[in-house]
């Protein structure tokens, strides 16, 4: 068994027009034992600029803390907040700091940049960085995730459609997966404020 | 001697009612393929207690690729006429294209004592097919048939004949290409290139070939591609054989060595003390 | 019947050099009803003739399929042709499953005959008391082969064995310059006409779509057997043929009852 | 016959009081009824005839074989029980294919006879079966060196090599018309060549069948000639030959009548 | 599931090399072949085994292709400093001692076998042979490199003292043409530099042009 | 103890053990993202060309399907990438930055032997585990020059060269083809075919043909020169789901607008370093 699916728990990200959405499961696990349905690895960078985190929950939690630890000591030292694209960089090259002996965690990023477009990548352990313009997806189910996607992404959906893509492809491959599931949250960045809904999933 | 392949009663039925004049064991050492039975069952006893079985597990004496056409009007098989010894160029001169009947052509790679043996097999085959004499010669894709199950049984009992090959023929009015390997696998295909060539060959295969290309075309083709494989391969050398199996027959050519180019002018410049970069 | 000291034994010649037991199991395929085989230029054709042993049994299937391209008509032991008839469906099977094609006629019929000569030559043994008639369709085109409990086998152009299957034999040696050319209902016909030469001279049997069998392989046709209601074409082509030119009323012959097929 | 009924004859492991073992002669008499076979080893090759009845015009020319390609240096021909010719034949076969494997070149034509010899022989040894029912012509040819041989293999197990040979129904008529032919100079070696012999001996064939007896009939010849495979005899070859053979001797039956 | 790789992806880039070096009177010959090799993959048919290290000092690689060129840029770099400093033409020797101090020092990592050859006022044409564990060998001919073990036979009858340039160019020429035709290692082209008191020139054998006075 | 933002470069160890144990516990190290990759280039008259072709895989995943692996070093140098994904990205961006530094610090345009040798030596150093097989092509002072750098650190120089699972299929192209004497025609279409035979040949890689032709006057990045592999299905209109198809957990819904405690000051695209 990989230690990338220890924990179990998928990202998934999707670009609209002119927002973006992001979104997980829900479970925590210790391999084939639930032990939490309240997991959150989806996180608030800042209102325009979320990070999933994928893989081991330890890790997830370091990653989450040193990374609002280096966006608040540049907003402090800048007094502006972190462009999604540059925020990319640091947290590949945070990765790729530690390529031989890596966090076992694959992120996703999701956020609006300065014309509120929509900005999407996900990485590998390695911080290998892929941009996409469509969507992205990371975690214990990526394969079914991408099947979803592909199916069922569009171009230029408003928040409001992109809502039912996300967590139609989200639950699909949920379906599909063991280790995660057990409800799932969506968050979708517009310019206006994040939407936040949590979904009414499959829970065994 | 037991023949390869036990698949009916007859072949239990043909057993002489007292051993051959020939015997198949001497002083312990093994002058048949088959494998006695009280062997068989150690060898198994032994691995069920956890021990080793031991068979030879690898390549000794090696060919390199194999590389077909099938074409319009027959087939076009090359070869090159190297049998490696690791990476000693051992034997320069080995065919390892065998004319199985007057309208099929097998090319071999691989273990070259595997191949050998497998071709004894084939001419036994064919030569019992030759004394029935009943209008019925064994077609190309009968024997590539014959030599998959072959191949599979060996495996099946872990210890394969370590090649692959190629069967090329001419039957019924049409062309036939094949393919089998030591596990067993077997396929037919208009293009097919084992070894290297599997690499390197079967991109410029599959981009020359059409369905209307003839037997000198194909020639051409694996000329150049056994050029390609000479120079990329070093397992390869530059003499080959080209075998073609048209309606008139089987036609092997004798070993003619390829034509090279090394003289690009970027090929030829060496390095020198005064350069700007060595490498 | 003539009894002799050398008779008992398989193992035994006669001071004439006969082997009475081989001879006595060719008697067996004499016994059995008969079977009639024809070829043309394309097609083979096989008709039977099959007994009940009481009306309350059901008539004695002399007909199977060995592979897609062969079929067989028996004459004689029923058992024995059942042992036979395995024997020859797995050699087939093997030989598909060794090259991938069907296996030659020529080649089955030799290796039929290979085994009934085993057992003509084994104390332990007796010799099958059955003759077949293999029909079917190769590389080199149809084929109609005979094999003996002696272990001889024979390629006819047409052949019937069997009891009372002189007349069918006359029959055909009449007819069958005439087979090659022929189209697969004329060559049919033939076969049944041959096959009704065997019941012509007895009183209370005639054919019957409950007791004639046809069978057909060739250029394109796998082996096919037509039974019961399929044969009905088969008869009333001769029946046809009938209205036209009454047969000659045959003397009846008194031959001892059967008892197998 | 002095034997019959006295029950030594009954087992081909029961000797008589003088000393015969009546079944091998049994079986002898089984090719003795055969159709006469013949052997002749010429200058280029060696060349086998058999007379075959044909006992039903429907049979498809050529079937029931007598004459059989063993390797492709090897041939014979079954005198006798042809059922149990095949036996023989298989392992003739077998003994070649074992031969080859083992040493790499074809078997001898003496070895090859010597050991079907051994395996005829040893049909005639047990109580469970019998002896073989026939006898073989054995037509081997081994390249420049050792040349065309004929052996003839009989139930007992004995194997003699000839010059040319015969057996079956016309086996003494025959052996005296070969005789006639120039087999050998002074250094033994044949004088006629594979052509030849093909028309002698169907003209051999014709002048001893009994025409009272059975009326149709055919000849079956299979060669092995310098540097080719052993091989049947064209088919139209050996008509032309017969038909010209069967006309002669009506000529001559003609003349005589004159 | 990650699918089954060949071996090419995953080997070192290597040289299963033919090299050799002859000093002559006044001068030396150093000969390659140009095959370099992933597994059994020729990854490079022409390369340049042949690395010069001064006007007159070249020297021969074999065995890990990273490893040889990362020495020899280094020894390149010593010995020029070093010449810049004597403002005279370095010695043959000291180019040898300096390649034997990196293989003799790192000879737990490094894959390298090299022969340094060239001329000096001092000497003459010399040839130094450093094999895989650093020892440093003086020879008046050296041969190096899996396709050296098919000819050292062929080697030694045949060097003879006192050979004229020429002469070790045939000698040297015929030697590698052997190893190439049996090691499968080696092959492609002949690289020759011939150096002399008046520096060097090259030489270029394409692989369709090889001496075959061996073959029967 | 290292601070987090702790800058000193290079690797950082402090997982190490950690991640040993694990290993050792039989919790497998995950693999990292590579590019099954073929990837190529062509010396002509006055240039070279480069090409790649576009498909990340992870095991036998694709995972991106149009990515880049022609990777900038400077104007005038290109270089494609195959292995680790993040090895050749990061070292790529690593050489083009030092390249950069000593273009300023020389005031010279850079040349493509100084990238060659900062590459060589910087994989020497990592003894191969620093995944990158790379091709590097470009135009100098000295005229075009093209290399192969293999992850040990040992490096070629060719006329025509490939690398990656696919490098087999397209030097077949090239030994097949390879003229002296190519024009930027001929070389273009000289590397798509190579490129081409290891999309279609080598699983590993796939995707278009990324071709970079660089000269003496500049270079171009032409990505999607040829596109084979197109998605050929998709649903007329897509899928369409009506707002309200997903059920939410009552409740659970939440909006928080954007803050205005921070001006979000706009970034500037790239820091202005011309001199």
């Amino acid at each position: 068994m990989s230690i990338l699916e220890y924990n179990g728990g998928c990202v998934l990200a999707m670009a609209g027009k002119e927002c973006v959405a992001i979104a997980s499961d829900k479970r925590l696990g210790v391999q084939l034992t639930t032990v939490a349905m309240d997991a959150n690895r989806i996180f608030r960078m800042h209102d325009k600029l979320y990070l999933g985190l994928t893989g081991l929950m330890t890790d997830i939690q370091t990653l989450d803390q040193l990374f609002r630890f280096k966006l608040e000591l540049y907003a402090m030292r800048e007094n502006r907040l972190m462009k999604p694209k540059t925020f990319a960089s640091l947290v590949s090259s945070t990765l790729y700091s530690k390529r031989f002996a890596p966090y076992f965690s694959e992120p996703v990023i999701a956020g609006l940049d300065k014309d509120n477009k929509p900005y999407i990548c996900s990485m590998d352990l390695l911080g290998c960085v892929a941009e996409e313009t469509e969507f992205v997806v990371a975690g214990t189910c990526a394969e079914s995730l991408f099947g979803t996607c592909e199916t069922f992404y569009k171009k230029d959906l408003e928040p409001d459609e992109l809502f039912e893509t996300v967590s139609q492809a989200l639950l699909a491959a949920l379906d599909r997966d063991c280790i995660s599931g057990w409800g799932a949250v969506v968050h979708i960045i517009t310019k206006d404020g994040v939407q936040t809904k949590e979904l009414d999933g499959r829970m065994d | 001697m037991e023949k390869v392949i036990y698949v009916n009663e007859t072949d239990a039925q043909r057993k002489p009612l007292l051993p051959s004049a020939s015997s198949s064991v001497m002083s312990g050492l093994r002058l048949t393929a088959g494998v006695p039975l009280k062997d068989r069952d150690d060898s198994v006893l032994a691995s069920a207690a956890g021990a080793p079985v031991k068979h030879t597990s690898r390549p000794i004496v090696t060919g390199s690729s194999v590389i077909a056409m099938r074409c319009k009007d027959g087939v076009v098989m090359a070869t090159d006429t190297l049998a490696s010894y690791g990476s000693l160029a051992r034997f320069r001169q080995i065919s390892r294209l065998y004319k199985a009947t007057d309208h099929c052509v097998i090319g071999g790679g691989g273990d070259m004592s595997d191949f050998f043996e497998l071709c004894e097999t084939v001419r036994k085959e064919t030569t019992l097919e030759y004394c029935y004499d009943d209008g019925h010669m064994i077609t190309a894709s009968a024997i590539h048939q014959m030599l998959a199950r072959i191949m599979y049984n060996r495996r099946n009992k872990m210890d394969p004949y370590w090649n692959y090959m190629l069967v090329a023929g001419w039957q019924h009015g049409k062309p036939v290409l094949g393919y089998v390997d030591l596990v067993g696998s077997h396929f037919v295909s208009e293009v097919i290139a084992t070894g290297y060539g599997e690499y390197l060959g079967l991109p410029l295969l599959r981009k020359a070939y059409r369905e209307d290309i003839t037997v000198e075309e194909g020639k051409k083709v694996l000329q150049q591609i056994l050029t390609v494989l000479f120079y990329r391969d070093a397992r390869t050398i530059d003499r080959i054989q080209i075998a073609c199996v048209t309606e008139k027959g089987v036609e092997i050519s004798e070993p003619t060595k390829l034509e090279t180019e090394w003289s690009y002018k970027a090929f030829i410049s060496g390095a020198r003390a005064s350069d700007v970069s060595t490498w | 019947m003539f009894r002799n000291q050398y008779d008992t034994d398989i193992t035994t010649y006669s001071p004439q050099g006969r082997l009475h037991q081989v001879e006595y199991a060719m008697e067996a395929v004499k016994q059995g009803s008969a079977v009639v085989g024809v070829r043309s230029n394309t097609h083979v054709i096989l008709a039977t003739l099959k007994r009940s042993a009481s009306e309350l049994a059901s008539h004695q299937k002399k007909l199977s399929e060995i592979d897609d391209h062969v079929g067989v008509a028996i004459a004689g032991l029923t058992a024995d042709a059942r042992v036979l008839t395995r024997f020859m469906r797995n050699e087939c099977l093997n030989h598909k499953y060794v090259f991938e094609q069907p296996l030659a006629l020529s080649r089955l019929a030799l290796s039929v005959a290979d085994k009934c000569q085993v057992s003509t030559q084994r104390a332990s043994k007796r010799p099958f008391g059955v003759g077949l008639l293999l029909a079917g369709y190769d590389a080199t085109g149809p084929h109609l082969f005979q094999t003996c409990p002696s272990g001889n086998y024979y390629e006819y152009y047409a052949m019937a064995i069997g009891s009372r299957s002189q007349g069918a034999k006359t029959y055909l040696e009449r007819t069958f310059d005439s087979f090659p050319e022929c189209t697969v209902d004329q060559l049919a016909k033939h076969a049944v006409l041959a096959l009704r030469e065997t019941v012509s001279s007895s009183k209370d049997t005639e054919l019957t779509l409950e007791n004639t069998a046809v069978a057909i392989v060739g250029k394109g046709t796998n082996f096919v057997i037509y039974e019961d209601d399929e044969v009905k074409p088969y008869l009333d082509m001769i029946d046809a043929d009938e209205e036209e030119q009454p047969a000659e009323a045959e003397p009846a012959a008194a031959d001892a009852p059967m008892t197998d097929a | 016959m002095a034997s019959i009924g006295t029950g030594y004859d009954l087992s081909s492991t029961i000797f008589s009081p003088d000393g015969r073992v009546f079944q091998i002669e049994y079986a002898t008499k089984a090719v003795e009824n055969s159709g006469t076979c013949m052997g002749i080893r010429c200058k280029d090759g060696v060349l086998l005839a058999v007379e075959k009845t044909i006992i039903s015009k429907m049979l498809v020319p050529g079937s029931l074989r007598r004459a059989h390609i063993v390797d492709k240096h090897a041939s014979l021909v079954v005198c006798g029980l042809i059922s149990d010719g095949r036996v023989i034949v298989d392992r003739a076969r077998e003994e070649c294919e074992n031969y080859l494997d083992f040493y790499g070149r074809p078997i001898p034509g003496a070895i090859l006879a010597d050991r079907l010899a051994h395996f005829v022989h040893l049909y005639t040894l047990h109580w469970s079966v019998r002896p073989f029912g026939c006898a073989i012509l054995l037509g081997v040819h081994n390249g420049e060196k050792q040349g065309a041989q004929l052996y003839m293999i009989e139930p007992s197990g004995v194997s003699y090599r000839y010059f040319a040979c015969a057996y079956g129904k016309g086996k003494q008529a025959a052996r005296t018309e070969l005789e006639k032919l120039s087999l050998n100079d002074k250094q033994a070696s044949p004088q006629i060549s594979c052509e030849q012999a093909v028309k002698d001996l169907a003209k051999i064939v014709v002048s001893v069948h009994d025409d009272s007896k059975d009326k149709e009939y055919e000849i079956e010849m299979i060669w092995v000639r310098d540097g080719k495979p052993a091989a049947m005899v064209p088919r139209d070859v050996v008509q032309k030959v017969h038909d010209e053979a069967k006309r002669e001797a009506e000529a001559d039956s003609d003349m005589e009548d004159e | 599931m990650t699918p089954i790789q060949p071996e090419w992806t995953s080997t070192e880039h290597s040289m299963g090399t033919s090299i050799m070096a002859v000093a002559f009177d006044g001068g030396v010959v150093m000969g390659a072949d140009s095959r370099t090799t992933t597994g059994s993959y020729i990854a490079n048919r022409v390369s340049d085994k042949i690395t010069p290290m001064h006007d007159k000092i070249y020297c021969c690689r074999s065995g890990s292709a990273a490893d040889t060129q990362i020495i020899s840029d280094y020894v390149r770099h010593y010995l020029s400093m070093h010449a810049i400093e004597l403002s005279e033409e370095p010695d043959v020797a000291t180019a040898a001692k300096i390649f034997r101090t990196f293989c003799y020092y790192n000879k737990g990592q490094l894959m390298a076998g090299i022969i340094v050859a060239g001329y000096d006022d001092k000497k003459g044409g010399q040839v130094f042979t450093i094999p895989l564990g650093g020892a440093l060998v003086q020879q008046p001919f050296a041969i190096g490199g899996s396709g050296s073990s098919y000819i050292y036979g062929f080697c030694d009858s045949n060097y003879k003292e006192g050979m004229t340039k020429e002469e070790c160019i045939t000698f040297v020429k015929n030697a590698l043409s052997l190893a190439m035709a049996r090691d499968g290692s080696s092959g492609g082209v002949i690289r020759l530099v011939i150096i002399d008191k008046s520096g060097s020139s090259r030489e270029f054998h394409p692989g369709n042009k090889l001496p075959e006075f061996w073959q029967g | 103890m290292n601070t987090p933002e702790s800058a000193r470069g290079g690797f950082c160890f402090e997982n190490a053990i950690r991640n040993s144990v694990l290993s050792a516990n039989g919790y497998k190290a995950p693999t990292a993202r590579k590019t099954g990759t073929t990837i190529a280039g062509v010396v002509f008259e006055g240039g070279v060309v480069l090409g790649a072709d576009t498909r990340a895989t992870s095991g036998a995943t694709v995972f991106e399907k149009n990515c880049q692996k022609i990777h900038y070093i400077a104007d005038n140098i290109m270089c494609c990438g195959a292995g680790t994904a993040a090895d050749t990205e990061h070292t790529t961006q690593l050489i083009a930055s030092k390249i950069w530094l000593h273009a300023l610090a020389t005031r010279r345009k850079p040349r493509v032997a100084t990238a060659l040798s900062m590459l060589k030596h910087m994989l020497f150093r990592y003894q191969g585990y620093v995944s990158a097989a790379l091709v590097l092509g470009g135009v100098d002072f000295h005229g075009p020059h093209l290399y192969t750098v293999y992850p040990h650190g040992s490096t070629d120089r060719l006329p025509y060269v490939s690398m990656g699972s696919g490098s087999l299929a397209a030097m077949a192209v090239f030994e097949a083809n390879y003229k002296d004497g190519l024009t930027l025609e001929d070389a273009k279409q000289l590397v798509y075919e190579g490129i081409s035979g290891g999309i279609f040949n080598d699983l590993g890689s796939g995707g278009n043909v990324d071709l970079c032709i660089i000269t003496a006057d500049g270079q171009e990045l032409i990505r999607g020169y040829a596109k084979e592999n197109e998605r050929k299905y998709r649903r007329p209109g897509g899928y369409k789901f009506p707002s309200g198809t997903t059920p939410v957990v009552p409740g659970s819904e939440k909006f928080k607008e954007q803050s205005k405690d921070f001006a979000l000051v706009t970034e500037q695209d790239g820091m202005d370093v011309s001199a």
